[in-house]
């Protein structure tokens, strides 16, 4: 699908949603309760069949953290950026995804692990990299003064 | 008698204990610091647990802090054996700021994938080959890659870490010996991979350790996201060079390889395939470069524009993924990497299952981990 | 027979006759008896350190490397100085282990070599102990290395030991089979089990000429079966290093250590030695019927030498196996043993029973 | 019947397979002038590095002990790890002006990554890698050089 069919798509799909065209690539942001459905529906419609999901990444913000997933179709050879935004910084819950794309589950540890992301009903939500005492390093209010040295 | 039945028919009811062998983080099988907790019933692999961050160096972090410019030569050293393609992932803030890079760049890039492409199967034949017991593989794809880092340290200056591409050219014109050298090079190899079939692919106790073990569907495939030779060895068509082409790829004609069996002996048989082809690549280039810069003129503090940018380059692994957010300053407010190695790791538990310790060993040989690249 | 002048009979015969004139029997026996020990001891540690040497060296030429080069010219001493830093090395013991059986182990592996090796005629009139049942003896005594193995797996606390050592019993309970018949379908061809007399009886011919096929096939399964029993590669499943570390040995260190590595390449010159006493003639030089100039030539090299070729010839074939193959997963090794050896084991003994029925073997 | 010559054949193909294998080894085992192997520091002489190998940043001075750096800091600036530090200091010069010149540049080699930015930033080419790669030391504090000589000035014609 060319983007523009692909926004004419998902815009008549989830008039809840917001979607845009990027730089590069149809973006879509989606409410985070309405997250799971939403990429349920992706994954399952014919029409979207995104069955590939290539990245999920973590953005810290001044006032909530943004999950991006990037989804690519194989057969259809579209891709999506969805993207949902958390309810504050403070304690940021989203559901997983792991359920549809099994590579979300390490993603979505990497990103508990990185930014303090929870996802609910993750099958085992443990930190990846670092220890349990450790913070949050990508958020923009890490301070470490042992191991970053700023010059 | 009928104790023996007795015997017999209660001996169905005897079960062993599962017990946990951590593999790693110190093994000769894990190429560096992956710790797997194995769950084993005898020889019988029930699961595998993947611990990482073993060598985690906060590369994300650390570019949030770095110029465009700075941030390549950390991608060196995720997966330090397919540096160059990291490199490549400067495409992304080529794209972002719409540079158009000359011809001869985009040439002499492919080029240098291509070799470095070769270079990482190299060192993943002989390191697969001694997973599985077969030790003399080591050091004949050792003695043929050096033949590949010499032609690097001649026009790089390195020969692992190339921090050779940055956004709008290369580091360095090629050296005037370049190209005799990269065609002697594929003249003498493409005697030499012959050998290689008849010292392993054709072994009968190889063939035996590879056919039919560890099979990942192409729905697992695709679900886990495992891209590279590995995922186009059960079908999954996942080559970025062909779906979305960067650099030169687009001038050549190459065939993607695809398997469909998905085992081991398939992901084997494809990395051998793919050395062939990448040298058609180059074959197909190395006469062509076209004259001209070889960098693009770039102002001296790089800013891209405010947004996000994503690019994919096909490593030796798979897919590497570049997300940029920028707000326009001269840092990037966030990069993530996705890099081939991390969602392929994680098939791993899902394919060994049922298989036995050895075959473990043979399944990770032949997903060509990197740690670094994991671990990021 | 020319090489008669090469007969170590005369030299014993003599020490023992001096002996006996100058001190009571009983002194003789134990004087004899230390002296042998002594030899045998030299002799083990020698050739044990030698073919330390030589693997480095061959695996090293196959790889087209040098190999050690450093210690002495050619790297020739690396591997005294390697003994000597084993020796020196602290013998580490983890905490929980077995402490006796830990202990045992290492000298179960190392006194197998030491009684395999004293039925080995080395030369003629070389050989301490001439049994009627030698071959018997032979592969009854090498059966009992599996202990070793087991025990130092079990007694290690340690999973990858233990996986190792169980490895090791199954394919070593496996492999004696072919061993054992291999060795039957030769000593149906002999007729003896007397290894004096079964070198003696190749006078005019190495077993694996006058036993036309069947004497062949039972030589590459002796030597494959071999290779097993020396938990060699491809058959290295006790200790895959890549699978296993170490296997049997990851907890060990020092000079428990280098009791198993030099065991390993003891139980391999015995391996070799017993495939050419067996098959090869022993010390028996090498004679072409009817070529009698070129027979006397042959006659020249003195056995001790014929012997040693030989061993080492069959050395080198065994490392050249180790570092051409990768290695078997345990079921396949299993698999090779009782779906193909055994069978053409059987097969090939029934046939050498039927030439040496008819009598063409002379 | 069928059966059993298979496993004759499969028996044979095995072996076949495996003797090849054995011929490339054994073709490397009686070649050994084909070895690859240099010993290291025996070949010391002959060792012939690239002319573009990235050894560690130096600065060349000419006979008259000049050099080419205007203490600019823009190595400083492209270092991604901080291997630069320059320290620079100001002098009069004979015409009455002030003048900022470099007083050290100071290279940590032990913390350089060897990305060639800073050579390549550099406006007046001062700095230029070198093919050295011996950089074993007892002591972690000769790792940090400074690479302009004591006494050095800056080149005439060098555009500031």
């Amino acid at each position: 699908m060319t983007h523009e069919e692909l926004t004419a798509y998902l815009s008549s799909r989830f008039p809840a949603a917001e979607i845009s065209q990027g730089k590069q690539y149809v973006e879509m942001t989606v409410a985070a309760s309405d997250l799971h459905s939403v990429a349920q529906q992706l994954k399952e419609a014919k029409e979207a069949a995104f069955d590939y999901m290539v990245c999920l990444s973590g953005v810290d913000y001044p006032d909530h953290i943004k999950v991006v997933y990037h989804l690519e179709s194989t057969s259809l050879q579209h891709l999506l950026v969805l993207k949902v935004k958390t309810d504050g910084r403070e304690n940021p819950v989203l559901d997983t995804l792991s359920d549809l794309w099994p590579t979300a589950e390490f993603h979505e540890r990497e990103v508990y692990d990185l930014l303090g992301v929870k996802f609910n009903n993750h099958p085992d939500l443990r930190r990846l990299f670092l220890d349990d005492t450790w913070g949050f390093p990508l958020r923009k209010d890490y301070v470490d003064d042992v191991h970053i040295v700023s010059r | 008698m009928a104790e023996l039945k007795e015997i017999i028919i209660s001996s169905d009811n005897i079960k062993t204990d599962e017990y946990l062998v951590n593999m790693g983080p110190q093994h000769p099988s894990t190429h560096g610091v992956l710790r797997l907790l194995v769950k084993l019933e005898g020889e019988i692999v029930h699961n595998v647990q993947p611990h990482v961050g073993y060598i985690h160096s906060g590369i994300e972090k650390m570019t949030e802090s770095l110029s465009y410019t700075q941030i390549p030569h950390l991608t060196d050293r995720m997966d330090y054996l397919s540096a160059h393609m990291n490199n490549e992932a400067v495409v992304c803030v080529e794209n972002a700021l719409e540079v158009e890079v000359p011809e001869r760049v985009k040439y002499i890039r492919t080029i240098m994938a291509e070799l470095q492409r070769i270079a990482s199967h190299q060192l993943w034949w002989c390191a697969t080959g001694m997973d599985l017991g077969a030790l003399t593989t080591f050091f004949y794809g050792l003695r043929d890659r050096e033949d590949i880092l010499d032609i690097f340290e001649e026009t790089c200056g390195a020969r692992l870490t190339l921090n050779y591409s940055l956004p709008g050219g290369v580091m360095f014109d090629i050296h005037p010996n370049f190209q005799n050298r990269v065609k002697t090079f594929i003249k003498k190899f493409k005697k030499i991979l012959p050998e290689y079939d008849e010292l392993l692919t054709g072994n009968v106790i190889f063939q035996e350790r590879s056919k039919g073990i560890g099979v990942l569907s192409k729905e697992d495939a695709i679900a886990f996201g495992v891209t590279g030779p590995s995922g186009r060895a059960s079908g999954f068509s996942c080559d970025v060079r062909k779906h979305q082409p960067y650099s030169a790829y687009p001038l050549v004609k190459f065939n993607e390889a695809l398997g469909t069996e998905g085992d081991t002996f398939r992901r084997y048989q494809l990395r051998i395939a793919e050395m062939w082809e990448s040298m058609s690549i180059i074959e197909q280039l190395i006469d062509n470069i076209p004259e001209g810069d070889y960098t693009a003129k770039m102002k001296g503090v790089i800013k891209l524009p405010e947004g996000e940018f994503f690019q994919r380059v096909e490593t030796a692994r798979g897919e590497l993924g570049v997300y940029i957010v920028s707000d326009g300053k001269k840092n990037p407010y966030r990069v993530k990497f996705r890099s081939p190695g991390f969602s392929n790791l994680f098939a791993i538990n899902h394919i060994a299952k049922g298989w036995k310790i050895a075959d473990l060993v043979a399944i990770m040989a032949t997903f060509d981990l990197v740690i670094p690249d994991i671990d990021r | 027979m020319a090489f008669e002048k090469y007969d170590f009979t005369p030299l014993t015969q003599s020490i023992h006759q001096g002996l006996l004139e100058n001190v009571s029997p009983l002194m003789t026996m134990i004087i004899e008896w230390t002296i042998i020990g002594l030899l045998y001891l030299v002799f083990v540690a020698v050739f044990g350190l030698f073919l330390v040497y030589a693997e480095r060296k061959v695996c090293a030429a196959f790889q087209q490397r040098l190999g050690p080069m450093r210690v002495g010219p050619w790297g020739l001493l690396q591997t005294i100085a390697d003994f000597i830093k084993l020796l020196m090395k602290e013998l580490i013991q983890p905490k929980s282990v077995d402490s006796f059986l830990y202990n045992l182990a290492p000298f179960v592996v190392i006194i197998v070599p030491f009684l395999t090796i004293s039925v080995l005629p080395f030369a003629p009139g070389l050989q301490s102990l001439d049994f009627d049942i030698g071959v018997f003896f032979v592969t009854a005594v090498s059966s009992v290395g599996v202990i070793g193995v087991l025990l130092a797996g079990w007694a290690s606390n340690n999973k990858y030991s233990l996986i190792g050592g169980m490895r090791s019993g199954a394919q070593i309970v496996s492999y004696e089979l072919s061993v054992g018949m291999s060795l039957i379908t030769m000593i149906i061809l002999a007729g003896t089990m007397q290894i004096s007399e079964i070198v003696e009886l190749q006078r005019n011919g190495w077993f694996i000429f006058k036993g036309h096929i069947p004497a062949v096939i039972a030589f590459f399964v002796f030597v494959i079966a071999g290779t097993a029993e020396t938990n060699r590669g491809p058959f290295d499943l006790a200790e895959a290093e890549s699978e296993l570390t170490a296997g049997f040995h990851t907890e060990y260190s020092g000079i428990k250590f280098a009791f198993f590595f030099l065991a390993e390449y003891i139980n391999l010159f015995i391996v070799s030695a017993m495939a050419v006493t067996v098959f090869l003639g022993g010390w028996m030089p090498f004679h072409v019927g009817g070529w009698d100039g070129f027979n006397a030539i042959m006659d020249l090299i003195p056995g001790l030498v014929w012997f040693f070729a030989k061993v080492l010839g069959i050395i080198f074939l065994i490392m050249w196996f180790k570092w051409t193959f990768p290695r078997l997963r345990i079921d396949q090794i299993l698999t090779l043993e009782w779906k193909y050896l055994l069978p053409i084991n059987l097969f090939n003994i029934l046939l050498m029973a039927f030439i040496v029925l008819m009598g063409w073997h002379w | 019947m069928k059966s059993f010559f298979n496993y004759i054949s499969e028996i044979l193909r095995g072996i076949w397979t495996l003797l090849v294998g054995m011929r490339v080894t054994a073709k490397y085992f009686f070649t050994p002038w084909r070895n690859v192997t240099q010993q290291y520091p025996e070949n010391r002489e002959k060792l012939v590095l690239a002319d573009r190998f990235r050894g560690e940043v130096v600065m060349p001075h000419n006979e008259n002990n000049e050099h080419a750096c205007t203490g600019c800091g823009i190595c400083e600036l492209n270092c991604p790890n901080g291997s630069i530090e320059i320290i620079s200091k100001s002098i009069v010069t004979e015409e009455g002006k002030k003048k900022r010149i470099i007083d050290q540049h100071i290279y940590h080699l032990g913390m350089c990554t060897f990305c060639n930015l800073c050579v390549k930033t550099c406006p007046s080419d001062a700095i230029v890698m070198a093919q050295t790669f011996e950089h074993a030391h007892w002591d972690r504090a000769s790792l940090t050089k400074i690479l302009n000589k004591p006494g050095s000035k800056i080149m005439d014609g060098v555009k500031e």
